[in-house]
């Protein structure tokens, strides 16, 4: 099994101009706009418009990553105050310069994979803006997609949330369907629209847009392979060696086998009063090689003590020995190495990491204490 | 007795000719489990470890009697492969296969249901009763006869506490690893439910993670419904937030899916819940 | 005690400004049921015979706190009717609509089941316990409290069964009247499971037709699960076969389906068959 | 509630021939065939060539409802004899003209509404041909399709069931999914091929299909309303009217509401020695003019007395009474009327039928035995 990156689930995140492009494709109304990755890029646009920040990060307004321009001259400049910017630790790589809508009203509208219901949800509220979390669930309708499909009832449903005449709810309706259709064809995780305006026109427009898209079925989406570059490179790396990876702020660097063993690991570190910098599942592997590339990647990555926690089961003991063999020999791994082993063939794992200098023991406790006093020194 | 494996499983392995396949299926042979087929589409009329293999399940099923199915195929074939299970009227079916997409989990696990298939997974190791057999991935020798039942979102957890068990001699009817996915065919509560009318489960541990909120929903059957006394270890106290994005999974949680809320709720519940998953069997035992 | 309806039970009655919606909200609230509400787009707001109407089922719930409902809306809308009550989590859903395409049903009557809601019908005078109320059309002066349970395929001659049986002094728990469609959401062995273990049912009348395979899953049913007496009357002994079309149905039925075959199954059961359906309470009184 | 016609389902069955254009729109491959009303209609066809009459019941090949010829004149005779035939009852009124197929296996396949796993189920054997319901319950596969669609292991079993090779599969797998496509698009009841032909040039090809529509989903299909025309002129009458109504060879005419109520009737005359010769089902009504006009359709059918059993719920007693004066006094109804009304506003009933002379009981039993001995004097 592999890991999910602690409490979220995979997915693909789409920064929101190419969300928009994907709703757009499905007949979903966005607001026209253009991405820009420097201010050269502007050319003309239509004014007054509006310079976002594509960035994934949540709070991107209140940060100041969204500005406002009457003409050519000041969007340029707009974007380039907001190219410059990095938002809660993300640099802003690119601008949406969007038409500013005249909003009349600000309602919210998701699809999203519930594990309860064991459904696609659909959450809807009149109340929508940035705070939409805030409101009162009675004030949130939420209905599980009929597995069958969307279904006209929720068509009445969204009227009523929403408070819309008919012809509002007509073109809600159609644009719930065609979301719908974008969240089973795309595989999406989630597709939230949020703000989604009615503006003074008397329009309904998604003027904020964030998809997801469930990773393990990008195999059906190959186009969605250049949105990966929010990676950094070590997550990229191991992210092609199908490894959870996840940079802390600690010094011990963990590698375990399976994501509850990682998360457990990481608390009898904390508990031990020792801090995780980085931690890496290799999930389940009968591969040396991908334990060796583990061991390099967290070589890159550089805490100051590797603590090795492996439990044998899929992933045998001896594997994951014979990986760090490897490594230890071909690549040189300058950091200490503390390894707690234990489960299938740990005897020979044990015997393997003895022939290169790494004490092991099968006590947990004892070998998160011995990593947490070598972290220290 | 123990729950879902018993004295009349008979378990076909889909995916038998793969490395996996082949792998588990001599282990679980080896542990007693009756391993009576295979299915691998192209390779009906051979074998694998003495077991014949055919090309459909249902073929399978009439031919050696089946009602278990343990799947190791590919995950873009994986949907198929269930709805073929289910399809052919198997009881369960246990789902090892990882990187399953999303919408193709919820539609098997829906079918199932409208079949009264229970399906376990996907994402698993799979369920052991120590007394008749495994189905799945979970190594051997760590398990031990008892009156314990073990309910589990982890893998190597699992194993970590089962083996804990065992060495401080408390044995178990069956272990259940529900799988870490999101969309799961069996949740904490369901199989909470099975323990509960178990007659031989005299007490239950349950192994749960930070995020989404079945622990909680367990939390509350729990205190409803379950009578015999439940440990857990909830994983991820000191693990990091992931970077979420919108708000539907704020206001689905609405503040639960932590390990606080988590533990709270086991709490509340009367449940004992331990700091590390090593304090379990002391727990148990009272010390 | 009954089943299906009981004293917990309220109904919504969705297309409740209708000819029909409004008559039998008259006749349900005239027999003692909890109508509490009513669903007609467009008409959110108003109130038919004393009772709220709403927008959508979703409002009716959350206003009245409904758990059941009746539906009339019309054929080409009743699978969308159905969907949106089983969606609010309703318990009980009995459709009245007929003519009702074959495949909407199949859809409406495996979404219910994923949901875990029981659907009545389509096609179906609804559910009578005498002592709690009427979900559906049965005319009311007709029934009696009393032991016996009624599950019927058949609408009028239900009528004339329970006439019968209240005029020989034979009182009611329940008549369910399952429908005469092909896709059905109850059928006799759901609705004889739930008879057998209501407590105060202690007879069954179980009034069949020619067609179908229903009637003899029923007997197998009752061969295995039910202890206590049936009484049965199948309809259309002299009636003349269709001209069927195709061999498909006569692979699936294998001879069985005709009259005989039903009553055979039956009598093997050890169920009492009626050769008139007035003949019922004389046996059932042994007379 | 309606009746449905004895142990049949709703459904409109369509011809051969149009079943056939209905498949091969849906990409099923057909034989290559024309339709002739008369022999001058038969202009040119491949030879040799399959004379097929187009009629409903089955066992047309044994009747002598197939003929073959090898040239136009050849066709255009055999076709005039099967012109003039009345198979089993029934007149025919077309022919199909069509490539006579070199047949190397014949197989089985359908798709049926299934009561009892209340699924949409796929059989199919490898002995298909006319005796298939013959053919013992394990060489017939069931698969139940699941409602979210045909799925892939389908292939797989057809191709065990029908011993196919890898070409043949993937021909029968695209038929199969196509038949299935169809058979949810049009609102079918059944689709039935049978022989499903593997041609001795590895072809796989439908050589007989069956395929009946459901009656209550024709709203969706207007384009099915030419195919009506199998009924003979007092049932198209009935099926106008929404009342179930089939001819017997009895002499007592009976007209009921519901259709268990009805079915029961007939039980009642039957074991009371007498014979139904045509029943009438007026179904749920709440208005007179329905039941005059069935009145006007029963004197029409012409029975030698009319038994009117009616348990009044939906149906009120008093409308039926209403109805039948209406028919009595505008129409004339020259056949003696028994009565049977329980229910409903029955007191009402009897009374309006006393004023136009029709007593009326309580008593089914009595009541029947009654309309017996008219229909004997």
């Amino acid at each position: 099994m592999a890991a999910r990156p602690v409490d979220e689930v995979r997915n693909l995140k789409l920064f929101e101009y190419r969300a928009k492009q994907l709703m757009g494709k499905y007949g979903i109304p966005v607001p026209r706009g253009a991405v820009a990755r420097t201010p050269g890029e502007i050319l003309s646009v239509d004014y007054p418009v509006a310079v976002k920040a594509q960035v994934l990060v949540g709070g991107r307004g209140k940060a100041g990553g969204i500005k406002f321009a009457d003409n050519l001259e000041d969007a340029k400049s707009r974007a380039g105050e907001i190219l410059a910017m990095n938002i809660k630790g993300e640099r802003v790589k690119s601008v949406l310069l969007e038409e500013r809508l005249e909003v009349a009203r600000e309602l919210y509208l998701s699809y999203v994979i519930d594990r309860s219901s064991r459904s696609v949800l659909l959450m809807a509220s009149g109340d929508g803006g940035v705070e939409i979390e805030n409101v009162p669930q009675e004030r949130i309708a939420m209905v599980p997609v009929p597995p069958f499909g969307y279904s006209p009832f929720i068509s009445k449903i969204l009227k009523t949330a929403f408070g819309l005449n008919d012809d509002q709810s007509k073109q809600v309706d159609a644009l719930a369907r065609n979301l719908y259709g974008m969240f089973i064809s795309e595989d999406c995780e989630l597709a939230e629209i949020n703000p989604l305006v009615l503006t003074a026109g008397g329009q309904i427009i998604a003027a904020d847009s964030k998809v997801t898209i469930n990773d393990d079925a990008l195999f059906r989406h190959p186009e969605f392979s250049e949105d990966m570059d929010d990676l950094t490179p070590l997550e990229q790396r191991a992210k092609q060696e199908d490894i959870a990876f996840v940079q802390l702020d600690g010094n011990i660097g963990v590698i375990a086998n399976g994501a509850g063993l990682t998360m457990a690991t990481l608390d009898i570190l904390t508990i031990n009063g020792g801090r995780a910098g980085v931690f890496l599942d290799l999930g389940g592997t009968d591969d040396p090689k991908k334990v060796t590339r583990a061991l390099a990647l967290m070589k890159d990555a550089g805490p100051g003590v590797i603590f090795l926690n492996i439990f044998g089961g899929i992933t045998k003991c001896d594997t994951v020995a014979m990986g760090v063999r490897e490594a230890v020999q071909t690549i040189g791994i300058d950091i200490p190495i503390v390894a707690r082993i234990r489960g299938v063939n740990d005897d020979i794992a044990r015997e393997i990491l003895k022939e290169i200098g790494i004490e092991s023991s099968t006590d947990l406790i004892e070998a998160a204490r011995k990593a947490v006093k070598a972290a220290v020194k | 007795m123990a729950i879902m494996v018993g004295r009349e499983t008979k378990v076909i392995v889909q995916g038998i000719t793969g490395h996996q396949g082949q792998f588990h299926t001599k282990s679980m042979k080896e542990f007693g489990t009756k391993v009576v087929g295979g299915v691998t589409p192209g390779k009906g009329g051979s074998a694998v470890e003495g077991v014949p293999v055919f090309e459909t399940v249902h073929e399978a099923v009439e031919q050696t009697g089946a009602n278990s199915s343990c799947i190791f195929v590919p995950a873009r074939f994986a949907k198929d492969a269930v709805f073929e299970a289910v399809n052919a009227g198997l009881g369960l079916v246990v789902v090892i296969t990882e990187h399953i997409p999303f919408l193709d989990a919820m539609e098997f696990v829906n079918y199932a249901k409208l079949r009264e298939t229970t399906v376990i997974g996907p994402n698993c190791p799979g369920v052991t009763s120590p007394e008749f057999g495994k189905i799945g991935i979970m190594p051997s020798k760590m398990f031990a006869k008892g009156d314990v039942g073990v309910i589990s979102r982890s893998g190597t957890l699992t194993y970590e506490i089962v083996n804990a068990l065992t060495e401080a001699g408390i044995g178990q009817t069956t272990c259940v690893g529900i799988g870490g996915d999101p969309i799961i065919g069996s949740n904490f509560v369901e199989v909470l439910s099975r323990f509960e009318k178990d007659r031989k489960t005299k007490r239950l541990v349950m192994v749960g993670e930070i995020g989404g909120t079945a622990e909680e929903e367990a939390a509350e059957y729990i205190r409803e419904h379950v009578s015999k006394p439940v440990f857990a270890y909830i994983a991820g106290r000191s693990a990091p937030q992931g970077k979420r994005m919108g708000h539907a999974g704020a206001i689905i949680s609405r503040g639960r899916g932590t390990a606080e809320s988590k533990i709270k709720a086991l709490e509340a519940a009367g449940v004992v819940v331990a700091q590390l998953p090593t304090d379990i069997p002391g727990l148990m035992l009272g010390k």
